[in-house]
């Protein structure tokens, strides 16, 4: 595959971004260029042809995060950004950098990126069943709708019980009742 | 070997980005920001299902009437995705809820100032 | 009538704790006590469901319940086989029992029920689902409840364990998740039969050729074996563990320390036998290697740590520490050259036994802490003239930690260790028996404060009046942990008998 | 050999675990609390007594119970070496429940109830391990041993005390947790090779085992090693033995009976099982095992008479006196001949009833008179007539005078060991009795042949060394007394044997005393030769005087 400019740019961006988000001392500077970051990936998802992905990565990842942060925030302390920059931690540095050494020396063996040979996508029996009997089984043409709906309902189940289990989490964690 | 990098780049990005998040998990002294280390580290991990569904010249996941297999982006990423998005968020929730908590205990969101008022004790 | 109950049975034990924690709320308007209630009713009858089950899988066979109806690799299954309904079981048996303990020892509110039954919940989808994504998922339910119980204690330093944990286990599920993008990425599936039998060439990808020595699959392996890993608590990603447990309130203690690093490993077993089997490391030897290698130092470690330790909650979790890195040891032992069969019994064996010894311990533990207010090994000086009867029950369990028999301690060292000789992995065989004598080591220290102390010389800044902080319900869950211990320990073979279809089946196909 | 289904093996087990059920809930009344001791060891006594007959025709008696581990059942078998061990160790424990009474009403002790309890425990276990019919069962009452003697070693409470208990437990769990456990992996794992894995004992040894050990001796060389240390470090085999001599700071009773007949005889006891019916001899033989093991005995029983001697305290020198005689049981089975393993076999009954006797002795002046240390004692014969008497016939016999239990038992040892062509090992023995004598004279010496006033403060080789005598001398329970003991001022009155002590105590030192006098006299009326020799001719071969 040629990588397109488009393409480039938004990778430098984000990890421009993800650095960002890293070095700045100021929580709330943090925030903002972490709800930038958000939104450089969800515009990267959408050229990976996931544009229901990139929807929710602008609403929650971009969006509710972000309120989350700021309201954490508001609720404690920002930070005393008296310096702009955090202070390097080199042993950290030494820790993540193999990490990504190590990850990125596998990502050779990975398939090219957006190779119809990979089996992730070309597998008969599953990517290709959805692509091909998503409408006749379901009646669903959004082949995610009826993954996350229908076949692989007890997956959403189970992310709506997580959701509600946060929420009963934090009555939990704050020491509250409901309906009393 | 360039070649072998830009037919794999985001998952290069995608290994820088873990690499950012972990750092972050590690080395920020400040709690929120150990959160939002976290959060890097799971949109990294997003951003590998989404590429590995990607299908050169191929469109989203809407599929046609017919059983016909068209060329479209792997469906099942994204669902994962999806799914794994609203469970990191309601982590983050979770997490913020406890740091909010802990500011009323300890007064401070550092963790080595936290330590500290722990060890003394 | 058995068999058509059975087939529905695995999707009822995941489903009913998650719909009962619901009610809790609901209902909280009606009666303060009602989640109690509400969760003692929902255990029990998972007990009985789960007991059905494992019947039925025992006489018959596997159980392989499609949700909605689509077949995998298209859609999820839950599997009940010879090895998720021992756990299926022991999770909700456990749950039930330590019930009995939060009725006075609290923590009571309406809010915790619901997160109770939702751990429940989590943790059986996890023993239960055959699915890698759907694990990630009951993992984070697990987690997320996890987290919230510890902090159920409202005092500031729960909060900062419960956060150490949440971030430490969501680094961990992340990379687990990693891990699965892997497989997914060698094999398009992510069911785990299906993962299997692809990676062997076979499956739904067909490729004709196994996989094992792909890096994509190594890579996968080490991913969800190291995300796991901090989920079990294995040096040197087990620094979560000893704060959780002794922050947490009393009874959430028990069940974490019965249940939550159980079913990981649990995770671990399945996993490392079900979807990748002895063929994958028969091509990678090395991570044989490291599985033995970081099991044996999490053993060593781990029992060094808690002799070192003063408070009695933190203590017993190093020691955790140590036994889930026998544990993990013993799973490294039965994917080695030689097929270890009392290896892989001794690791699920010692997984089963070890619930019951920790939460007995910590169930003990809190009884004393709520008696005499002692928490620390010197304030449980002279302690057996004192609760003589809580003492010999500590005396009980340490010695059955230690592995002295009849004890189901002395069981799962006993198939550890010989499954260890049966390989010929020599180093293992010896960490056994060394980790024999540092437990020895801080059991031993803890009787002699109960037992060898005289009272003058006891600090007296313990209360030592009352009793009243004890319940009933306390004492039940100690006395049975006690008696199952020591009973479990004569049933060595039988116990064997239970959990070898699967054994049979991962080592030998 | 028939062998018959039987519930005796399991209540000889029992009957004291009920006894300290019933021990303890009776603690606030100690006449009651005590008879229920005396009652289970009568008991226990008749039971194991009421299968004798059975086992001297050639029954075994056993019992089975669920498999611990696959291939392996719990089960319990009176077979004739069981027999020997429980008969003796039910059969003193009679006198000591009578003596422990005395001793310790005599002293005022503390925590009595879970004294007597954990005695009784210890028992129960020493049963066990007599009658265990595999590996895995005499592993369990191994480690309950261990476990329920720790009470009684760390009885006092003191630092001193809970060190000895510390190290007690640190050795036996390392000779059991480990080293034990360890050797039964082992024969397991080479059992299985062939067959399904067999850890049963077979009076001869496993049959499974020669087998194994064909392919390769190595492994069953590391097994052999580790099931006899870790039964060695109980049998206070050197360099293992260092526990045995702290532990004497537990009361006498204790001392007596566990560390001179229970517990260092179950150890002595599992290395004849190991060799006799594990191994076998001729495996033994073949894996050259045999001279390694009796290399060790006979180290062991050398250096620890030489240790002895340098002992002040009459309790820690009767502790190296034990480590040096126990060698003999185990130097006698290492050297596989009939007759020395005959011997060393005998000497087990015949070591327990002397070295009781000896250790009551000493309790008995420790309760009357407050003293430990044997410079203390010069002239206390006077005070003490029947206790010394006895002391010095006990003594003797531990020498191997003849006509006492001693001499028998040494002489099929050395007879045995000359015609295995081990002469030097045979040799070992002989050093030893004279060093019996070196430092069994001197006591009985100073107690009938000086006086305070004319006390030759100088014994044969010196004692310790000053800075470190006060604490190495201070075994016992020194603590009860503000004073060391000794003689009061004027030196010791005179008192005849009908009013020098309590007769809880005298009784069953006379008795014992006598019951040694017998076996050397009359060994063939006492029921222990034949037993040893149904032992022999079933493990070893014939047994050719």
């Amino acid at each position: 595959m040629s990588v397109s400019l488009v393409e480039v740019s938004l990778a430098a961006f984000v990890i421009l971004a993800a650095i960002g988000t890293a070095i700045f001392r100021d929580v709330m500077a943090a925030i903002v260029v972490f709800a930038a970051y958000s939104l450089g990936m969800a515009v990267l998802y959408t050229l990976m042809l996931a544009p229901d992905v990139a929807m929710t990565e602008a609403a929650i990842g971009a969006g509710v995060t972000t309120i989350l942060l700021i309201v954490t925030i508001a609720k404690t302390n920002r930070s005393s950004a008296e310096e702009l920059i955090e202070v390097i931690h080199w042993p950290a540095v030494v820790v993540a950098g193999t990490f990504t050494a190590v990850v990125a020396w596998t990502v050779f063996e990975f398939p090219t990126i957006g190779s119809d040979e990979a089996i992730a996508w070309s597998n008969p029996s599953v990517t290709q069943h959805y692509l091909t009997y998503t409408y006749v089984e379901t009646g669903v043409t959004n082949a995610v709708t009826a993954v996350l709906a229908a076949y692989r309902g007890f997956d959403t189940f189970g992310e709506a019980v997580v959701v509600f289990a946060v929420g009963v989490a934090v009555l939990v964690v704050l020491d509250r009742e409901v309906f009393t | 070997m360039i070649e072998a990098v830009a037919d794999r780049l985001l998952y290069f990005v995608v290994a820088v980005l873990l690499g950012i998040g972990l750092y972050m998990t590690v080395a920020s002294p400040n709690l929120v920001k150990k959160v939002i280390g976290v959060n890097l580290m799971q949109t990294a991990v997003f951003l590998l299902f989404v590429t590995l569904a990607f299908v050169e010249g191929g469109s989203a996941p809407v599929v046609s009437q017919e059983a016909v297999a068209g060329r479209h982006a792997s469906p099942l990423p994204h669902v994962i995705v999806l799914t794994a998005i609203v469970v990191g968020v309601a982590v983050t929730a979770l997490a913020l809820v406890l740091i909010i908590r802990l500011y009323v205990g300890f007064e401070s969101l550092r963790e080595d100032v936290i330590q500290e008022v722990r060890r003394n004790d | 009538m058995i068999d058509s109950f059975a087939e529905l049975a695995p999707a009822i034990l995941v489903g009913l704790p998650i719909l009962a924690a619901a009610f809790p709320l609901l209902l909280g308007r009606l009666w303060t006590r009602i989640g109690w209630w509400i969760s003692l009713v929902t255990t029990l009858a998972m007990t009985g469901i789960a007991a059905v089950l494992a019947y039925s899988v025992h006489v018959n066979d596997a159980v392989h319940h499609h949700l909605g109806g689509f077949a995998p690799p298209i859609g999820i299954e839950l599997v009940a086989d010879a090895l998720s309904v021992w756990f299926a079981f022991l999770i909700a048996a456990t749950a039930t029992v330590v019930l009995a303990y939060t009725y006075q020892g609290g923590p009571r509110g309406r809010a915790f029920s619901s997160v109770y039954l939702l751990l429940i919940g989590g943790l059986m989808g996890i023993a239960l689902t055959g699915d890698l994504f759907n694990l990630f998922v009951f993992l984070e339910i697990t987690g997320i409840a996890a987290y919230s119980l510890i902090a159920a204690r409202q005092h500031r330093d729960a909060a900062y364990a419960a956060l150490k944990y949440l971030i430490i286990g969501t680094v961990g599920a992340t990379l687990y998740l990693i891990g699965v993008a892997y497989l997914f990425m060698a094999t398009g599936s992510l069911n785990m039969v299906d993962v299997s039998a692809s990676l062997a060439g076979g499956g739904s990808a067909d490729i004709g050729v196994p996989l094992y020595d792909e890096m994509l699959v190594r890579a996968a392996f080490a991913f969800i074996f190291a995300g796991l890993a901090t989920k079990v608590a294995l040096f040197p990603v087990h620094s979560w563990q000893p704060d959780a447990y002794s922050e947490a309130p009393d009874a959430v203690t028990v069940i974490l320390s019965a249940l939550v690093s159980t079913v990981a490993a649990y995770a671990l077993i399945r996993v490392t036998f079900t979807v990748f089997t002895p063929a994958f490391f028969e091509v990678t030897p090395a991570a044989t290697t490291a599985i033995v290698t970081l099991g044996v130092v999490s053993a060593l470690v781990g029992s060094i740590l808690a002799v070192l330790q003063s408070r009695i909650k933190r203590m017993i979790a190093y020691s955790s520490v140590a036994q889930f890195g026998l544990v993990v040891a013993a799973i490294g032992v039965a994917t080695g050259p030689i097929p270890a069969e009392f290896a892989l019994a001794g690791a699920i064996i010692h997984l089963i036994g070890h619930a019951i010894m920790k939460g007995g311990i910590f169930a003990a533990a809190g009884a004393i802490a709520a008696s005499t207010g002692a928490r620390t090994v010197q304030e449980y000086a002279a302690l057996a003239r004192r609760r003589p009867g809580l003492a010999a029950c500590v005396a009980v369990l340490g010695f059955a930690l230690v592995g002295v028999p009849p004890s189901i301690g002395f069981i799962g060292k006993w198939y550890i260790a010989l499954g260890a000789v049966e390989s010929e992995m020599w180093l293992v065989a010896v960490v056994v028996f060394i980790s024999t004598l540092l437990t020895l080591g801080y059991v031993a220290r803890l009787l002699e404060r109960m037992y060898f102390i005289l009272p003058e010389d006891a600090p007296s800044a313990v209360v030592t009046d009352g009793g009243d902080g004890v319940s009933i319900g306390m004492l039940l869950v100690v006395v049975l942990a006690v008696a199952l211990t020591v009973v479990l320990g004569f049933l060595g073979g039988p116990l064997f008998e239970l959990v070898d279809p699967y054994i049979q089946e991962v080592l030998h196909g | 050999m028939s062998e018959v289904d039987s519930l005796r093996p399991l209540a000889v087990v029992l009957i004291s675990l009920v006894a300290v059920g019933l021990i303890i809930t009776s603690h606030r009344r100690p006449n009651v609390r005590e008879s229920w001791s005396v009652l289970a060891a009568v008991g226990k006594f008749a039971i194991v007594a009421s299968m004798l007959p059975g086992v001297r025709d050639g029954t075994v008696y056993v019992w089975r119970f669920e498999t611990i581990v696959p291939h392996v059942d719990l089960s319990l078998r009176a077979d004739p070496l069981g027999m020997l061990f429980a008969l003796l160790a039910s059969f003193l424990w009679i006198f000591t429940a009578f003596y422990a009474t005395g001793y310790m009403r005599g002293l005022d002790e503390h925590a009595q109830t879970r004294f007597f309890a954990a005695f009784a425990a210890s028992l129960s276990a020493a049963m066990g391990i007599a009658f265990a019919g595999n590996l895995i069962t005499i592993f369990l009452f191994y480690e309950m041993l261990s476990i329920v003697t720790y009470p009684l070693v760390a009885h006092d409470e003191t630092d001193e005390a809970r060190i000895a208990g510390r190290k007690y437990l640190a050795y036996t769990f390392l000779g059991g947790g480990v080293l034990l456990l360890a050797g039964t992996a082992l024969v397991y794992w080479l059992t299985m090779v062939h067959a399904d894995p067999s850890i049963a004992f077979q009076a001869g040894g496993i049959t499974e085992l020669v087998a194994a050990s064909d392919a390769d001796p190595w492994p069953a060389r590391i097994a052999f090693l580790a099931l006899a240390i870790g039964f060695g470090v109980k049998a206070a085999v050197m360099p293992v033995h260092a526990w045995l001599a702290d532990a004497m700071v537990a009361p006498t009773p204790v001392s007596g009976l566990l560390h001179a007949v229970a517990v260092v005889k179950s150890g002595a006891f599992g290395v004849a099982r190991v060799v006799l019916d594990v191994f076998g001899v001729d495996l033994v033989a073949d894996l050259g095992m045999d001279v390694v093991l009796a290399g060790m005995a006979a180290t062991t029983i050398v250096l620890a008479s030489f240790i002895a001697l340098r002992k002040n305290n009459l309790k820690r020198r009767l502790a190296y006196s034990t480590v040096s005689q126990l060698s003999y049981i185990v130097l006698g089975v290492a050297l596989l001949n009939p007759l020395a393993v005959l011997g060393g076999l005998l000497h087990m009954p015949a070591h327990a009833f002397m070295k009781l006797t000896l250790f009551f002795c000493a309790g008995a002046i420790h309760v009357e008179t407050h003293t430990d240390d044997i410079s203390d004692m010069a002239g206390i014969g006077r005070r003490m007539p029947l206790t010394m008497g006895a002391f010095a016939v006990a003594a003797a016999g531990m020498a191997g005078m003849p006509l006492l239990a001693g001499f028998v038992s040494k002489f099929y040892i050395v007879t045995g060991g000359i015609d295995a062509g081990m002469a030097i090992f045979a040799g070992a023995l002989i050093v030893s009795g004279v060093l019996n004598v070196a430092y069994f004279w001197p006591v009985v010496y100073t107690a009938f042949f000086e006086t305070p006033e004319r006390h030759d403060p100088k014994p044969i080789v010196e004692h310790d060394r000053a800075p470190f005598r006060h604490f190495v001398s201070d075994g016992g329970d020194a603590h009860h007394d503000g004073h060391h003991g000794g003689p009061p001022p004027g030196g010791w009155e005179a008192r005849s044997p009908l009013t020098e002590s309590t007769w809880f105590m005298l009784g069953p030192i006379a008795l014992l005393v006598t019951g040694a006098v017998i076996l050397g006299i009359l060994p063939g009326e006492a029921v222990f030769l034949d037993l040893v020799e149904q032992i022999v001719e079933g493990a070893v071969g014939g047994v050719d005087r």
